[in-house]
Formats: C-alpha cells, structure tokens, sequence
C-alpha cells in the first residue's frame, strides 16, 4: 500500500502543494466507517428477510394488537365503523351499550372512522350492533378475527405504505447524490462557487427527502386511519405487527443517517462558503460525498426490499 | 515464598472453619416480620398502634412461645405438629435429619433450614409473603400468616388439612408460580416443610389474636394478656388446626360419570338456564375465557399487572377511569391482591385438576378469594355435573360456541 | 533459573493426573449408574462416549506431546552464563522451517478432518429429525418457569386430548424402548438436559422439537434445565423413572389416570408404583 | 508543515491527562479503568464460587451490604446469583479484557511500534475512551433500578431477557445493560477504525506490513474483527432494545405466557437473537485472545533472543483464525433448536479453526527451541500463555465436536474452556505485556522479584481454580445454577469437594493479585528509572525514550527488517533494532520471515 520511499505520514509529506496522496487516512477511514455501516444494515435488513421467509402466520392479528391473548378470542368479531353519520352520541352510547367499554375509548373508535374498529364481539353481537348503527345513519361493517402475515404492495387493505410518494421520493435521494457527485467535481476542478452551489442543491434536495419521510411517518402513526387489515387500531405504529416493527426500525435508522448526512452536509455547505476547500484540499467535500452516496445505496436497497417486495 | 505461603494457609483454614461450622448457615440478621397492626393503625383492624405497654407484652408472649427469632424455636403446649421419630412435637421443624447411623446434622435438613433454602425468597422468612421474588410474581405468594389458604378441601374459610397443604408443595399449583417439589425434597422433607409451614401460620394466627385481645384491653391494666388469656388464644387457633381434618369435605354423592348428557347439564347450570340462575358466566365470561363482565377486563388488567414495574402497580390503577377503579377494588381478594377468573378454556387448574378438587372449589368455593361456596344452592348431582362441564370444554370448545348460547346467556342474566 | 520449567511441567503432570484418574471415580467421571459405574445406559450415550474418549485420548496425546516439548523447551534452552558473565551459549539464529510448517499444518488437519467426519453419523442419529424413530409420542414435556410439564397420551393414545395424563416433572419410560418426546416450552427458552442419557435439548418458545432416546437399565435418573431461564433455574429438576416392563409402566399409568381421576376423599389412595423417592 | 504535528505535550492538566488526545495517555486511562473493573468482575466471581461451594450460606461481611432484605437472614437470593454472573461476564469481557487488551495496549502500542507520532485521528481516539464511561455508568446504575441488575446472562437470549416479567433483572436492569453494551460497542468501533487507519496509512518508513510486530498484526486483524462484526451485536442490541422500549416484536416468540402472564400472539424469533449475537460475539473471542497471542509472540521472540519461528505463517495462522471466526458463530447453538443439518456444517469449519490455532502453539515452541529463555516476570507469563491456551485450545475440540457437544454443552465444561481461554490466555497475556511495557509506559521498572512471586501464584491456582471444571462439567454440572446440591448426581463427594477445592483456589487466585498490584503502585512512584530498551528488543517502541516523549519519536525512524531479528550471527550485541540494517551476508527466507 505504502512504499519505503513514499511515506504517508502527514509530518512526512513533502509539501502542501504536491499531488495529494491517492488516499488519506480521512479516506480509509470513511470507508471502515461505512463497511461498519453496511454491516449493521445487514444486521437489521436481514433479520427482515429472515422474518419475512419464515415468519409464524400469526405475527399479525386484524382485530387485537399483538399482545392480546388470541387462543381467549378465537371466534372474535369486529365491527368496522366507516363513517359515523349524523347521531354521533346515538353511535357512542350504542357501541357501549353492546360492548361495555369506557367513554375514552368509544371517543377513541369514533375518531378512528372510517376505520374505527369495535372489537370484543361475537357473531351476534357483531350483527346487532351493525344492525343498530346502520340505523342510527352510520356505516359500519362486520368483521371477522384473521391473522394474516405480510402485506402485498400496492394493496391498500394490507399495506399501508405509498409506493408512488416514496418512488418520487427515491428519485429525490438519488438527484441528491448526483448533485453530490457534480459538486464534488466541481471542487475537484477548483470551481468553488459551482460546488457551493451543488453542495446547496444536494442539501436541499436530502432536506426534502427527510421532509417527505417524516410526514409518511406521521400519516401511518397518526395522521390517517387505516383498515384493519393493516393495523387493529387505524394506526401504524411499531407495535401492531412484525412488519411495522421492521419498517421503522429499518426506516426510522436509515433516516436517522439521512438526517446525520444532512447536517454534515450543512456543515460541509457553510465551511464551502467560507472558501475552505479547494481542488487540493477538498476531503471533507468529498467523504461527505461518499457517505451520502451510501445512504443512497441503502435507500435503494430497503425501498426494494421493504416497499416493493 | 514461605512467607507468602502462610496468609494462603490461613485463608484455607478461615474459610474451612466459616462453612464448616455446623450453625453457620444460621447466621445473618434473623429476626421475625411483625404484623402491621402490631405497630401502627390498620384501617378497620384491630392494631395496638396506641398500646405500647400491651405491644411489648404481646411481643414477649411470642417470643416465649415461638422463640424470640427463627433459629430458636419453642414449641408451645398443645401446637398442631407432626411428631417425629422419637416422639416429640415440633420436633420436625429444625430437627437434624435422622439417619440410621443415628442424628446427623445436615445443613440443609430440618423444616426451617428447608423453608430458608427453598420457600424463604418468595415466601419471606416471617411467612409474610414477602421474599425478595416476591413482587415479581403474579398471583404474589401466599402469606401464611393467617392460617387461610385458598385451595383447601375444607370449608370455605376453614384451616386447611395437611393433605392439601401437601399437595400443594407436592405438585406446586399449576398456574401460579408455586413450583412442584416432589422432585426436590425428599417424602420426609416435605413434612418437615409442611410443619415449618403451619408453625409460620400458628404464629402468625397467634399475633394478630394478642392483637385483637390487647385492642379491646386498657394499655394500663396489668392483667392484660395474662398466661390464661393467652392460653384461651392459643388453644383457639391450634384447636382450628386440629380440626381441620374432621372437616374435610367428601362429596356425599359419587361422581356421576361424565357423559355427553351430563356435559350438557353443566353447561347449562354454567350459563345461568336453570332455575338456580347461577351466575358463572358473569365471572368466567360466556365463553369461559375468564373474561366476565363483573371483573376487570382481561386486556386492562394485563396491562395493569404485567406491564412495567410491578412495584408501580398502583399508580397504574390511578390512572384507570373511575368505574373500573371501583371495580378493580372490589376484586381483591383478602390479601389485597389483584383476582383474575380462571380460564376455563384451557386446562390448566390451579387447585388441582382431578374430579375431586373440580367438587371441593365449586362446592365450597375458594378461600379469600370471590369464588363462592355452591353447594347448598345446587345439589351434589349438580356439581358434579359442573365438573363433568369444566373438564370437558378445553377440548370441546363448541359446547359454548352452539349459536345463540351465548346471547341466551347474556339474556338470561339480565 | 531453568527449573522454573518444573512448574509448568507439575501444571502439566497434575492436569494429566486429574484427567487420568477421573474414569475410577464415578463422582469424576461422566454421570452413570451409581450402581453400575462402567455401564451407559443409552446407545446414544455409548456412542457419544465412545467419540469423547476418542477425543480425550487423541487431545490427551497432543497436550502431553506439545507439553513436553515446551518443558523440555524452557530447561534446555534456558540461558545461563559462564563464568565471565557471557552466555555460555548462543541462540541459534534461524527463522522457520518450511518443511515442520507444512508437517504440522497437514497432520492436524488431516485429523480434525477425520474427527469432523467420524461424528457426523452419530450426530445424524441423535438429532436429525429425518432420523426420529416412527413410534408414538410419549409424552409432550412442556418447560415453564420452573418446573417441567408433562402430558402423557392416554387410552386413546392421543396427546391433547381430554384423556391425557398430567404430571409435574415426573417422565416415565419403558426400558429399551425408545422414547420419542416432543419438547416446547411456555415462556422462555429451557434445556431438556438427561445426564445420564447424554441428552440435551434446547426447548424453544413456539417451537416443537422431537427428542428421542433409550435407556437399557431400570431405574431412577435425573432431569435437568441446562439453559438459563431465570431465579429458579437451578430448581428445574425432575425425576426420570425408566420402568423394566412396558405392563409395569402401563400399571403406574393406570395409577396416575386413577389418581387423577379420583373423586373421594375415602378411596384407597393406590400407593404408585416408585412414587417416593430415597 | 514537516514537522506541525510535533507541538510540545499540553500544560493542561485537564488536557494533558483527562480529556488527552495523546494515545499514550488514553492507553493508561484504558489500563487503570480496565484494571479497576478486574478487581470488580473478581469479586463478583469469588461470591458466585462461594455459593457454590457453601449453598446458601452468608459469605462473610459481604451478605449483610450486598443483599439487606430482612426477610432474607442473609442468604443470597437465587435471583442475585444470576446477576452475579451476568454481570461478571459482562464487566470481564466487555469492560476489562476487551478495553485493556485492544484499548490500552492497542493503543499505546499501535503508534510506537509502527513509528508513527500518534493514531490517524486522536479526537476519535479520545472519545472512543470517553464513550467507555456512560457505557461504565450504565452498569453502575444498573445495580439500583427496580429490579436490580440484568440477569439473563452476558447472552442476553430473549424472551428471558426481553420480558419483564421473566426476571426482576429483566424489568430495567436489562435496559441498562443494553445501553452499557451500545456504549462499549461504539467504543470498540470507533477504536478500531482508528487502528486499522493508522496501521494502514501512518507506518513509519520502510515499515512493510510483514515488517509489523505480531502485537500490531493481531491488534490490526482483531480491529477487523471488530469493525465487521459488532454493528451486527450493534442491530441486534438495538432491536432487542426497542423490543423492550418501543413495543416492536422482534424476538418475542407466539404463543409465550411468562410468569402467568397474557401470552404473546404476534411474534417473531428468539432464536433470531441468538444467530445476531453469536456473529459478533464468537468473534469477540478472538478478539479477546489474538491481541494475547501477537503480545506472547513478541515476548517470546525477545527472551528467546531468538527470531520469531515462522513470522509469516504466524501472520497468516491470525487472518486464518479471524477469517473462519466468522462461519462458525452456529456452534454455540447446536442444542438450540436450530436445523441439526446446519449443525453439522458449523461442526466442520470449527473443527478447522483449531488448525490454525495448533500452528501457532508449534511455533511458539518452535521459537524457544534453540534459544537462550531468560526467565523474565514477563517471559513467564507469556509462556504461561502458550501452556494453558494449549489446553484451551484442546478443550476447544470437544464443544466442537457436536455428538459430544450435546453432553457437554451449557456444562461446566464450557466455563472451564472459556476461562482457560480467557484467564489462562487473555489474562496472562495482558499480565505479559505490562511486565514487558511497563517501563516504556511508565520510565519506571517493575520489581522482578515480586513478579515473579504473582506469577508463581496465579499459575498455580489459575489451574487449581478451572482445571476441575473441565471434570464437574463432564459429570454433567450445568452452569448458572446456584446451587448444584439440588440433583442427586450433583451432590457425589467428588463433586462437592471439587467445588469447594475451587472455591479456595478461587480466593488464593485472588489473594495472589496482591503482590501484582503492590509491584504496579510501588512502581509507578519509586520503582528504578527505565532506560530506553531495557529487554533489548528489536522492535520500534526501545528506539525512543522511556517514557516516549509526547509525540514519540524525535526524528521518525526508518525501518530495515521485520522486529525478530535476534542473535544475528556476527553482530556485536544479540539484538538487531528494526532501525539498523541487516549485515551484508544476511539473507532472509521470504516464506517465512
């Protein structure tokens, strides 16, 4: 790697004008950095498949969370409150009156339409209770306990999540890295002002990606309602399934590293303004270059496997 | 290296002398658990919160009775011990097994050095339930200072037979974390447990008779507690030991065979459709899942007890609307604990699963705990009938699942 | 100087010794029958002795081989000095052998090879589930904190059904009939240990796992949990009792079914068979 | 710019010895909290051997402030013994073996022996040190939580670990102790990407890769280890981590009640753990014994006075032991219940990672054939190294071997293995290598006397303490029970005496650290004043003064040969520094040196 005659050491390095040396311990060390990086998505992205190959079917129940004790409900039926029409109290004092439950909670289903699950019935009580909202103007639906085990793209009923809003936000991520890439030649030709620039574009264009990330996060935990066979409670959070919980443990680190690579790049922005860099010293351009790069790369990864499969 | 060889020399002996001596198992700071209304105020109990002198009175009566702390222990005149071999009363309860070489002390025989070995972490070492496992078992364990014990084949409320307290430490109640010792201790060892056992309860008893004497007594009458009044007390709780074993209950009538028929039967007097209107339903819910509408839903009570830190648990019923906080208090069960429904879906029984222990808790319920004593409201066939039911329906789950019975159920009982 | 090689040489001669002795003492060495010290009760364990021996002797013989080398090493190679204060003899200056590398490269792995495969079939025996005997369940052992719970078929010959026999760490078997268990656990991760059976198995939470295993000698044996599964771990003991006829086993069955199906407090407790211990 | 990384030592105490960016500095800080952490995790150790010796019964002075609890009498709780040892295995390997053999003699050693002024990034440096002490605090805190410390072993297998209510260790403790772990992790992952930086880019002149010491060669291959490794560890602790916090269903398995509890019903894979854990934490054997093997090997080239028999296939026995360390995690499972057919796969390639392993023995050998030995304190332990990692090694063969793994697994025969392994490896080398580094550390000399009075000791009841383990752990006695008393094959006189043989070979084990650290304090203050090369060794660290000045070396040293060269025929002196050049007439083997 190093000659006799060559020595790496900075202290030895004959002067600051020279060539740089074909690659700096910043260098070598950015890229252990990300073997280390690559090892630890192996980790949580293969315990994914590993879970999706050989997954009990009952990783996922329609009507209860996981938690519940499913041998207790075997028969269970759920009614599925649509739309709650114009008696909302009428619709209220119906659902407790046929399961028991507290105001807190009726308040919680009625808000939860039109994916509002009562739960805790069975056959017959679930066609009554049906039977006495449909009269009192509200939609509601029967339905029955299932477990079922992983959900299909592009099915609204399984799967919660947008494949259209992430491909758009795919594309974003990977102009990113293209920017990226254009700045750090940019710099590499002594363009300074062209890589503040591109720097900028990528920074925005990373900023955007988060953007959208986090209000996808917030229309699964709790700014939509989903049907049941999606989540029991109308929400996507970690606990209703093992897909939700491999989705944001999987996402949620993925972006904390996005979000890390949009601060580096911030930082990496302003040093550019500043004039820091030049087409002799330009690393901190260029490994925050190639540690965007590799968040892209993990992006595409896990949006194949974890939107698309 | 002679000189560094002689510190290890020492060590050697030291350490051969701490284990080796025959009592050192019996070191540490020993001392007996007092009941709280021996010191303090206990709501709506009686406590001598007020009463030194009589306090100090009540403690030296226990101390010469039982002995002052758990390695010396007395036996008192008329105690409902097992004899041991030679005759002697109490004599199992730190007796030193006896081989046929003659007395051998061994450091884990005798009921206290085997109470301490196997029961003292969860149990506590006044009986009190107390352990240091305690708080992190569910349902908690029991604590023996009462004399009363929930799966029993004595009347309700009745002191238990050593039949069952055997049994219990014999096959552990499944269910609960109380392990089976059968494999662990020896015939003779679980008698030596056994009578450790009662003597923790006879003690217990005999506390919180001294205090219920010495709190309708004047704290400066002289006589208080004297020997006569103390014997009264003793003999009245060793006198509710003896008896227990003329009171064991024998179904009078023999089980009637389990039939299809006689299933049926037992379901119906399970869903409340005879004329007796039982209400097992209530309890045990419709589906025999444990889930009745009386108690506590399954789901809020799970998350109560089994989600996060049990010494929390009462900030996690704080936090439950009002209804169910008042339901939550009234199901308690004597000690104070949380009381779940069995599941009668699956087969798993706590007191035992044979035909006879199915008869003793319908019949005669389950002591401090809400499950109510049946048998004069039904008659002897009934029961049985009942226990033909419970056994049947973890493998014939359809017997509450025929369309309708549940709603009739729920009809019926309104 | 040198003689500090004496203390690695007593290291050595007192771990050979100790290793060397444990097979006179039935407390040292593998558990058996206390009864009959040289006798092992199941096929499977005759075998995975027999592998263990082999083992023992061929890693007895390298220890001892590279211990003396090492000894022999330290003594004679052990600087000393001459008169003046000079050693009184240099070290040879040499960097390696080409030809010893290559030796002990190949020997070794020759033999770890031979080792690796000479275990396979016995392996394949005891665990492949490809190999489990085509006999009736025994019993269904379910592992629950802190007791083993066993479920016996019964008349019917059915496990989970109304008939079946429940017991608490208590597992029976016929002698030399293999007995097929399937093993599951309630709550958390246990092993199905049988010492004198070499047996073991993990028992995992939603899985069923079939063990098999014989037993030649009538007795009284001991069941363990090898793994881990909380403060009552070291208490997860349970009795397992190997009946010399199958009508002996079949008569302590019935006996159990009675017992447990008893519903007088009057009827003659049937003493059962073997049912106390020492 | 030449000479901008030569600034004089800072004035500042608190930069100069605590927040210090000097590798040498962080070297001792890595030495003192990994050496305070050993006489915590022997503690620990003498409690578990003393109930298991004396069941139940109070240890002495110790019972009445460990465990309080009135209803206790002084006995220990079955539940504080699981603590006990979860908590030992813990503190040994993650917070005293890991830290002092890859943190301080990684760290000192790495710079100076390969003639650089300092690690490629001393900022990263300084906090992977610091990032050890929330990592420190966690454990610490884990003691008074609710519920106590973790007990569900240093494994951690869920469901036992990730239930509260399995194990009162399970309710925070556990939680703490992941985090204690995530803190050590990032600190051994920081450390080594810095290593392997500096290995691969600040070697000093002339100083080819196969002109490295041993010790830089393992220290760069367990950097390796570690940096490919751990971040699995890492998503595996992170997972099980929000399994606990976040509600996520990782590793809780369907239809598992605990402690009377609702079952669960949706559900993922316990043993999923297990193959997470064990692909860094087999691994994480290696790491805690190749940097051992790379110490003894030049220990032992320098009191053989002697080259180093077979440098390159020394080197390459190392890439073959980390290589292969990475296909064999499964043998730890083969009882798990996962796919006997996988087990016989996993058998194979752990039986050849003996291979290696046998190599290295023959060569160290090898180098004392023919040499002059001077019995130094450190000379002693290194081949105290070789003895006893012979019959760690060996012992090795019989867990591989998964027929009679089924017997011995889950035994005291694996704990046996281990700590021969890790006390009679790790343990001895480290011991090596402050013997041997002391005076480059310090300028001050250790007394050799009373070295070698704690060598004497610590060997002879290192195998007094664990050699009978290998024997109970064949009998059958299972390992993390408090009490071995209850089973009747357990309670033979054979097996009692030998527990409590252990138990006082234990005590006297720890008894004979004494004059270790009386000689370690003695020293430091009043011990002689070292010259530069003390050993005359080869290697780079003896060219510069002892202490080294704050950046190392006054002019970087220019490297001529690998560091072995001793008793060169010809030569004035029996050593040869690696910065002089090799005598005309000299011609090296390129196979093996």
């Amino acid at each position: 790697m190093t000659s006799a005659d060559a020595p790496p050491h900075p202290a030895h390095r004959p002067s600051a004008d020279a060539a740089p040396a074909p690659a700096t311990p910043g260098k070598v060390a950015i890229w252990l950095f990300l073997a280390t990086e690559i090892m630890f998505f192996t980790g949580l992205l293969g315990s994914y498949i590993v879970f999706r190959a050989g997954s009990p079917p009952t990783s996922y129940s329609n009507l209860y969370a996981p938690a519940a004790q499913l041998d207790r409900l075997k028969d269970a039926r759920g009614v599925v409150l649509g739309a709650v029409g114009p008696d909302a109290d009428g619709v209220a004092g119906a659902i407790a009156s046929a399961t028991g439950k507290g105001e807190a909670e009726v308040a919680r289903i009625l808000a939860a339409a039109p994916h509002g699950v009562v739960n805790g019935l069975d056959e017959k009580g679930a066609g009554e209770l049906t039977a006495a909202l449909g009269k009192l103007g509200a939609k509601a639906e029967a339905a029955s306990l299932r477990t079922s085990n992983w959900p299909r793209p592009y099915d609204p009923l399984t799967n919660p999540l947008s494949i259209d809003l992430t491909t758009v936000n795919t594309f974003i991520l990977i102009c990113s890295s293209a920017t990226m890439v254009l700045a750090v030649s940019a710099i590499q030709q002594g363009r300074k002002g062209r890589c503040s620039l591109f720097l900028l574009a990528t920074l925005v264009l990373g900023g955007t990606f988060l953007g959208v990330q986090v209000f996808e996060y917030h229309e699964l935990l709790e700014g939509r309602s989903y049907p049941i066979g999606i989540s029991p409670t109308g929400h996507f959070t970690p606990e209703v399934s093992l897909f939700a919980s491999c989705f944001f443990t999987v996402t949620g680190f993925h972006g904390l590293h996005v979000a890390a690579g949009v601060v580096t790049l911030a930082i990496v922005f302003l040093g550019s303004l500043l004039g820091r860099f030049s087409a002799q010293d330009f690393g901190a351009v260029e490994y925050a270059g190639l540690y965007w790069h590799f968040v892209d790369v993990v992006w595409i990864l896990l949006f194949t496997i974890v939107y698309l499969i | 290296m002679i000189v560094r060889r002689r510190p290890v020399f020492g060590l050697w002996i030291s350490l051969a002398l701490a284990a080796g001596c025959s009592d050192a198992d019996l070191t540490g700071p020993l001392a007996y658990e007092e009941q709280p209304g021996m010191t303090r105020e206990v709501d709506g109990k009686s406590h001598l919160a007020d009463k030194p002198k009589i306090r100090e009175k009540a403690r030296a009566v226990l101390a010469k009775l039982y002995g002052p702390n758990p390695k010396e222990i007395h036996v008192p005149e008329g105690a409902p011990f097992s004899k041991d071999e030679s005759g002697t009363v109490g004599g199992l309860l730190a007796n030193h097994l006896r081989t046929a070489e003659g007395p051998k002390r061994l450091p884990h025989a005798g009921g206290f050095a085997l109470y301490r070995r196997h029961c003292l972490h969860c149990h506590g070492l006044s009986g009190a339930g107390d352990g240091p496992t305690a708080p992190f078992v569910f349902p908690p364990p029991r604590d023996f200072r009462r004399g009363l014990y929930k799966f029993t084949s004595t009347p309700n409320g009745a002191r238990p037979d050593r039949d069952d307290l055997r049994r219990t430490v014999r096959d552990g109640l499944h269910g609960t974390s109380m392990p089976a010792f059968e494999a662990l201790l020896t015939k003779e060892e679980i008698e030596q447990v056994l009578d450790y056992v009662t003597f923790l309860s006879v003690r217990g008893e005999t506390e919180l008779a001294l205090i219920e004497e010495g709190f309708i007594g004047d704290d400066e009458d002289p006589d208080a507690l004297e020997d006569d009044v103390v014997a009264d007390l003793t003999s009245a709780v060793f006198g509710k030991w003896e008896d227990a074993a003329d009171k064991v209950v024998d179904p009078p009538v023999a089980r009637t065979p389990s039939s299809p028929e006689s299933v049926r039967r037992g379901r119906d007097l399970f869903l409340g459709r005879t004329k007796e209107k039982l209400e097992c339903a209530g309890c045990h819910g419709v589906k025999g899942r444990g889930d009745g509408k009386s108690f506590v839903d399954p789901d809020v009570f799970n998350r109560v007890v089994f989600r996060g830190d049990p010494s929390k648990m009462a900030e996690r019923v704080a936090q439950l609307d009002e209804p169910t906080q008042e339901l939550w208090k009234q199901k308690l069960d004597e000690w104070g604990n949380p009381l779940r429904p069995a599941n009668l879906t699956v087969p798993v029984y706590k007191g035992g699963r044979r035909p006879i222990d199915l008869y003793w808790r319908i019949a005669k319920g389950i002591t401090g705990a809400q499950m109510p004593a049946h048998y004069p409201g039904i008659d002897h066939a009934q029961i049985w009938d009942i226990v033909n039911f419970v056994l049947a329906l973890p493998y014939q789950p359809e017997l509450l699942e025929e369309p309708g019975v549940a709603a009739e159920a729920e009809a019926v009982r309104r | 100087m040198r003689y500090w090689s004496l203390i690695f040489a007593l290291a050595a001669a007192f771990s050979v010794g100790a290793f060397a002795y444990a097979p006179f003492s039935p407390d040292w060495w593998l558990p058996n029958t206390v009864a009959e010290p040289g006798h092992v009760v199941s096929k499977a364990g005759r075998e995975i002795d027999a592998l263990f021996i082999i083992i023992l002797w061929l890693t007895g013989g390298v220890f001892v081989a590279t211990q003396a080398a090492l000894v022999w090493a330290q003594f004679r190679y052990a600087d000393r000095l001459d008169a003046e204060g000079k050693p009184a003899r240099p070290a040879r200056y040499f960097h390696g052998s080409q030809r010893l590398e290559v030796i002990w490269t190949i020997i070794p792995a020759g033999i770890l090879v031979f080792l690796a495969l000479y275990q396979m079939s016995t392996w394949a025996d005891v665990k492949f589930r490809s190999a489990a005997p085509r006999t009736p369940v025994l019993a269904e052992l379910t592992g629950r904190q802190f007791q083993w719970m066993v479920k016996y078929p019964g008349p019917d010959g059915k496990v989970g059904t109304a008939d079946d026999l429940f017991t608490v760490n208590d597992l029976h078997l016929v002698k030399d009939e293999t007995a097929l268990i399937h093993l599951k656990s309630s709550d958390v991760i246990h092993s199905f240990f049988l010492p004198q059976m070499r047996i073991k198995q993990d028992a995992v939470p939603g899985m069923t796992i079939p063990v098999w295993f014989d037993c030649d000698r009538a007795g009284r044996y001991e069941l363990a949990c090898a793994e881990l599964c909380g403060w009552g771990h070291y208490k997860m003991r349970g009795d397992v009792v190997v009946h010399e006829t199958r009508a002996e086993f079949e008569a302590w069955q019935a006996a159990k079914l009675a017992e447990q199906g008893r519903s007088q407090v009057g009827e003659p407790e049937g003493e059962t068979s073997e049912g106390d211990r020492q | 710019m030449s000479d901008a990384h030569v600034h004089p030592r800072p004035r500042n105490p608190l930069t100069r010895y605590v927040f210090s960016t000097d590798h040498k500095v962080i070297a001792v800080q890595f030495l003192f909290s990994g050496l305070i952490f050993f006489a915590v995790g022997g503690l620990l150790a003498m409690i578990i051997r003393w109930q298991l010796a004396w069941p139940w019964r109070p240890v002495p002075i110790l019972s009445k402030w460990l465990w309080s609890a009135p209803a206790l009498g002084g006995q220990m709780p079955p539940e504080f013994y699981n603590k006990l040892f979860t908590m030992h295995a813990t503190i040994m390997i993650f917070f005293v073996i890991i830290p002092i053999l890859t943190g301080a003699f990684g760290n000192f050693l790495i710079p100076l022996m390969i003639g650089a002024r300092d690690m490629a990034f001393p900022k990263l440096n300084m906090f992977s040190y610091w990032i050890m002490w929330p990592g420190f605090a966690f454990l610490l805190a884990s003691f008074f939580v609710e519920g106590g410390p973790s007990e569900a072993g240093w494994t951690g297998y869920p469901p036992l670990s990730t239930d509260p209510h399995a194990a009162p260790g399970s309710l925070n403790g556990q939680t703490y102790w992941l985090l204690a772990l995530l803190c050590a992790g990032i600190s051994s992952l920081t450390g080594s990407i810095n290593y392997i930086t500096t290995v691969v880019m600040l070697r000093a002149p002339g100083m080819k890769m196969f002109r490295m010491p041993m010790t830089v060669w393992s220290l760069f291959i367990t950097a390796l280890l570690q940096a490919f490794a751990l971040p699995v560890l890492t998503s595996a602790l992170v997972m099980q981590l929000l399994d606990r916090t976040a509600g996520t269903n990782f590793f809780s398995p369907v239809g598992a009640s605990v402690g009377n509890g609702p079952a669960v019903t949706g559900g993922g894979a316990p043993l999923l753990f297990q193959h997470l854990f064990w692909f860094y934490s087999h691994p994480a054997v290696y790491v805690m014994i190749l940097p051992g093997m790379g110490i003894a090997s030049d220990v032992i080239s320098t009191f053989s006075r002697k080259p180093l028999f077979g440098y390159k296939p020394m080197v390459v026995a190392l890439a073959a032991i980390a290589g292969l360390g990475f296909i064999v995690w499964g043998h730890h499972m083969f009882q798990s219940g996962m796919n006997p057919a996988l087990g016989a796969t996993f058998m194979v390639s752990t039986m050849m990672i003996a291979l290696p392993s046998a190599i290295k023995v023959f060569n160290w050998i090898g180098t004392m054939w023919g040499g002059r030995i001077q019995y130094t304190s450190a000379m002693l332990n290194a081949m105290a190294f070789v003895s006893m990692f012979i019959i760690g090694g060996l012992s090795g063969i019989f867990m591989a071997a998964t027929p009679v793994d089924i017997h011995i697994h889950d035994t005291y025969f694996i704990v046996g293995h281990i700590h021969y392994v890790l006390f009679g490896g790790s343990t001895f080398a480290i011991f090596a290598g402050v013997y041997y580094w002391f005076p480059k550390i310090f300028g001050r000399t250790m007394n050799e006397g009373l070295g070698k009075v704690h060598f004497l000791f610590t060997f002879i009841f290192m195998t007094g303490t664990f050699l009978f383990m290998h024997i109970v752990g064949w009998h059958g006695h299972m390992r993390r029970i408090p009490d071995p008393t209850v089973y009747e094959f357990l309670r033979a006189p054979g097996v009692v005496w030998m527990n409590q043989f252990m138990t006082i070979c234990a005590f006297a084990l720890g008894l004979a650290q004494v004059p270790f650290v009386l000689n370690f304090f003695y020293s430091l203050v009043a011990g002689p004043k070292a010259e530069a090369n003390p050993w005359k060794a080869n290697s780079l660290e003896w060219t510069t003064a002892s202490p080294p000045p704050h950046y190392n070396f006054e002019d970087l040293p220019r490297v001529f040969h690998a560091p072995y060269e001793y008793s060169v025929p010809g030569g004035e002196e029996d050593y040869l520094p690696q910065t002089s050049p090799l005598p005309p007439n000299i011609t090296l083997d390129p196979v093996m040196a």
